[in-house]
């Protein structure tokens, strides 16, 4: 007859049924910006050790034909640097294909002349003095650069780290709507059902008593309205790392995300949760402190 | 049982609404409390069930001093304190039966020991009738007469009632004193706020009269005046 | 005395303090997922326009070398085309100057043999059939190519449009969020002025005007979110708009909106007091037709 | 004035609360309602001020048939009849004196016009000194007197007021009375719900008496009985 511990039938609301959807709803924006974020993090995290570790040295067509053999008399200055690993000359078909996406095909079937390229592993710690390795290059050959590939892209690094900046402004954001909601959702509990609050408390009821009423319906709130969140979210990022890969553009980040970035798409329903228990807690705590 | 030594109340920064209440309500004592509307009567009753402090002034509720006990000792005693507010306050989404069965469980009383003394508590008062509706549903007799229920239920050591006849014709109001004369043979210290001239008069228990913010009468009923302590 | 016609109090519950921060909330979300929409749209128009005017004719260096005076066969073929409206040859300048992304300043500076390229302006509407003017170009010149841009940035706009798709429907369940969001609060404040209203109601009040307090407060409720929203929003595309502008990365869409953009941007917070106008409206006047 | 033909009351898909009743309340009378707790007094006083629907039967307010009124018309009878409820039912967030002039706000009256009438009103049911308190700060008595105020500003057409005298001491339910006599000299047509026999046996009003939903009494006063219209 009694149903369970609740005196106070905050569930009893009309407005209560929808409030997993709002909670749904914030857990939704939070775990596909956070997911985003990740991917994004992810992507620039790859290009960065991805490039960290190799530098191109390229000798333009006309320099390689002017000083024959420009090939040998590169290697052996390269491999002689400190904090070189190693370095290959690439074949014409290897260059080729690196240059294809920019020229393309037809293009390089064409008779145009290539460039001849190495490509040189060095180490990070310590790296090579790469200022001192160019001049030394291009005294050897003249015309020869060394590309460590990290001005074109630091750019672009910078910007999607901005982007980071705002997906991560709106994980917070979310979260404190989250917080906002839940003092909202139970300062209106406390107002509507103060009479009721009152009344317990005169009858002689622990504020635990009182506190764990607020506190288990936050807790049903929470976890119904993020397994909702989390269901929407995981069909969103599948659907999206899906279709990136369809269309498989390699300059955009791909939406795939690690075991560990799963399990903290998974953690925000409880984050929110944890966040609702916890705002309800003090709230209603502070609220009865004011009762003699 | 109930002490009132140089009691003072105000609400807020207000005046004060009682002023100097002296008084002693011994174990098993039966009075009426009057006075004219405004006069201060449910206020004095807020202080005993304490849900409100004294400005001054020293109460003392089972020989321990409230103010300074802590929360959990004041919770402890509002348990054993019933309590009939003038405004009925019961909880219109529980059903009545569960309303009155509220005192016992917020003690973590089972409910199969509770529902049977619930149900024959409100065949008392003559709601037999209405123990799965809503208050809401109930008429103003009705409602008064749940709220009695709950008050006595916990078998509390001290009853307090504040108007509890104001809604009931004079049959169930008659009623509804000998139930409290029956709590009071049991033990229970009993004092009923009334504006009810004849209902006073009709039994034969010591009245305190409240007027601007001073309590008179035959205080302690059987027992020494307060005042002499 | 009367402080205007606000015989509910709607705005003393201490909850109500918390709520144009809610809106805030929503209102910015709203306006950042609508401005990155935009955005991302203009710059795929702009790529759209801007690539479907033009072709490019390329002539590999060897080709152009082999058949001397390529340009001169080339362009009167061009001319005669239909849907072709101009053809211009351009200098080496012009060619290194578009290369240069590709290739890097030095490698142009150095002998690399360009390819002569011929911009050519078609019209849209017919356009000219590019299969058949290619055939014909490459029988005058061997080797040459006509490239219309498509193919290559066709699978880009392809990702771009489905996170356009995305922002879309964040901005749908956002609106969704204000909706549901108003319709809490409206149901909310009728369950915790039920009495108020039924008092109302039996002196004689009309429905219109026990309503009106609750839009009212809907109204100022929405302003004022949408005031907080939209100063947040502006203050973050602008300062988007200035690191993707420092950035200068041409790669990215730039967030530069353009006059009816802002405006539309302009309308979210109006948008969201007009839904909660709406629904408050509708919901108090569904509960009071339940009242005899 | 107020006719009842055949009236039968409901709550929801209950049993029939009030059966056929028949009366008639003419011009300026003044009547008494009473019945045990739970007979149906406020439920047939909710018929009249338009709160209830009957289940079935007549329903003649001013001469118009309620049950074929429209909305908007209802609103405007509603207007026109005073109503002390059981419980009150003021609104706390309001002053004592804007929940007073309450009623004539709705009808889109001047509040300078009204606050002086409101203010001599006030003080004649002794609450002079609390005007601009909330009535959530006020005794359950003047709760009640403050009700009266608010019922009988907009010189209603009919007043009804149910318990109205139920927390407050004789002294005061006679002046109340007193107040309601001089609104019925004035042309109000007054019906009181009540369980005070002695308030009813100072007063020389018919009776209308309420018993297993069936209604009996001198109808109409000096009118008529409804049976034989
Ligand atoms: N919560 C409150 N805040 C401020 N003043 C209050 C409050 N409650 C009561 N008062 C004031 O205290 C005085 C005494 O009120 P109280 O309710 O104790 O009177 P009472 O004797 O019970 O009257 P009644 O017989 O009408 O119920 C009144 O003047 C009232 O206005
Ligand atoms: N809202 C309601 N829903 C269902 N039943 C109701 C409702 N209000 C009253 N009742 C029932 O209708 C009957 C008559 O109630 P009513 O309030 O009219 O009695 P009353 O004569 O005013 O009694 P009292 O003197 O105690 O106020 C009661 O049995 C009550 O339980
Ligand atoms: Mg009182
Ligand atoms: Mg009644």
């Amino acid at each position: 007859m009694f149903s369970g511990r609740c005196d106070l039938a905050l569930d009893a609301d009309p407005a209560r049924r929808l409030l997993p959807w709002l909670v749904a709803m914030i857990v939704y924006l939070a775990g596909l910006s956070l997911a985003g974020m990740m991917s994004l993090g992810a992507a620039v995290e790859r290009w960065d050790t991805g490039l960290k570790g190799t530098v191109t040295v390229q000798v333009p067509p006309g320099a390689a034909r002017a000083s024959g053999g420009a090939m040998e008399k590169l290697l052996p200055i390269l491999r002689k640097t400190q904090g070189v690993i190693a370095a290959r000359a690439l074949g014409k078909a290897e260059t080729a294909a690196l240059l294809e996406p920019w020229l393309g095909k037809e293009a390089l079937g064409a008779d145009l002349p290539l460039p001849r390229l190495i490509d040189v592993t060095v180490g990070t710690d310590p790296g090579p003095d790469l200022k001192a390795l160019a001049a030394a290059l291009s005294a050897a050959v003249p015309g020869t650069m060394v590309d460590d590939h990290r001005k074109s892209l630091d750019r672009l690094i910078a910007f999607v780290r901005s982007v980071e900046l705002v997906a991560m402004a709106i994980v917070i954001l979310v979260a404190l709507a989250a917080v906002v909601t839940v003092l909202f959702i139970t300062r209106t509990g406390l107002a509507i059902h103060r009479e009721g609050i009152e009344l317990l408390h005169l009858m002689g009821a622990f504020d635990g008593y009182v506190a764990w009423q607020f506190q288990g319906q936050a807790l049903a709130l929470g976890l119904k309205g993020g397994a909702i969140g989390s269901v929407l979210t995981v069909v969103t990022v599948a659907a999206l790392s899906y279709m990136a890969g369809a269309v498989g553009a390699g300059l955009l980040p791909r939406l795939d995300l690690g075991l560990t970035q799963w399990l903290v798409l998974a953690g925000v329903p409880l984050g929110v949760t944890a966040i609702a228990m916890i705002t309800t807690h003090v709230t209603v705590l502070h609220a009865l402190k004011r009762l003699p | 049982m109930v002490r009132f030594q140089n009691v003072g109340m105000r609400y807020g920064l207000g005046s004060e609404v009682l002023q100097d209440i002296n008084f002693e309500l011994p174990l098993g004592s039966f009075h009426f409390l009057s006075g004219a509307s405004g006069a201060g009567k449910s206020s004095l009753l807020k202080l005993i069930y304490l849900a409100h402090r004294p400005s001054h002034g020293l109460i003392t509720l089972f020989g321990c001093d409230v103010t300074i006990a802590k929360r959990r000792e004041l919770a402890l005693i509002r348990r054993r304190i019933g309590v009939v507010f003038q405004d009925f306050r019961l909880l219109g989404h529980l059903s009545v039966i569960e309303n009155v069965a509220l005192p016992l469980k917020i003690k973590g009383e089972n409910w199969d020991r509770i529902s049977a003394y619930a149900a024959e508590l409100l065949a008392w008062v003559g709601l037999q009738d209405c123990i799965d509706a809503s208050p809401l549903t109930l008429s103003g007799g009705q409602q008064q007469r749940v709220a009695i229920a709950r008050a006595v239920i916990s078998k509390p050591e001290i009853l307090l009632a504040d108007e509890p006849t104001g809604n009931v014709d004079d049959a169930i109001a008659l009623r509804l004193l000998y139930l409290f004369e029956e709590l009071n043979r049991h033990g229970t210290t009993v004092l009923i706020a009334t504006h009810n001239e004849n209902l006073m008069d009709r039994f034969d228990h010591p009245r305190l009269h409240l007027a601007g913010g001073e309590l008179s009468g035959p205080f302690g009923g059987s027992s020494r005046p307060a005042e002499t302590l």
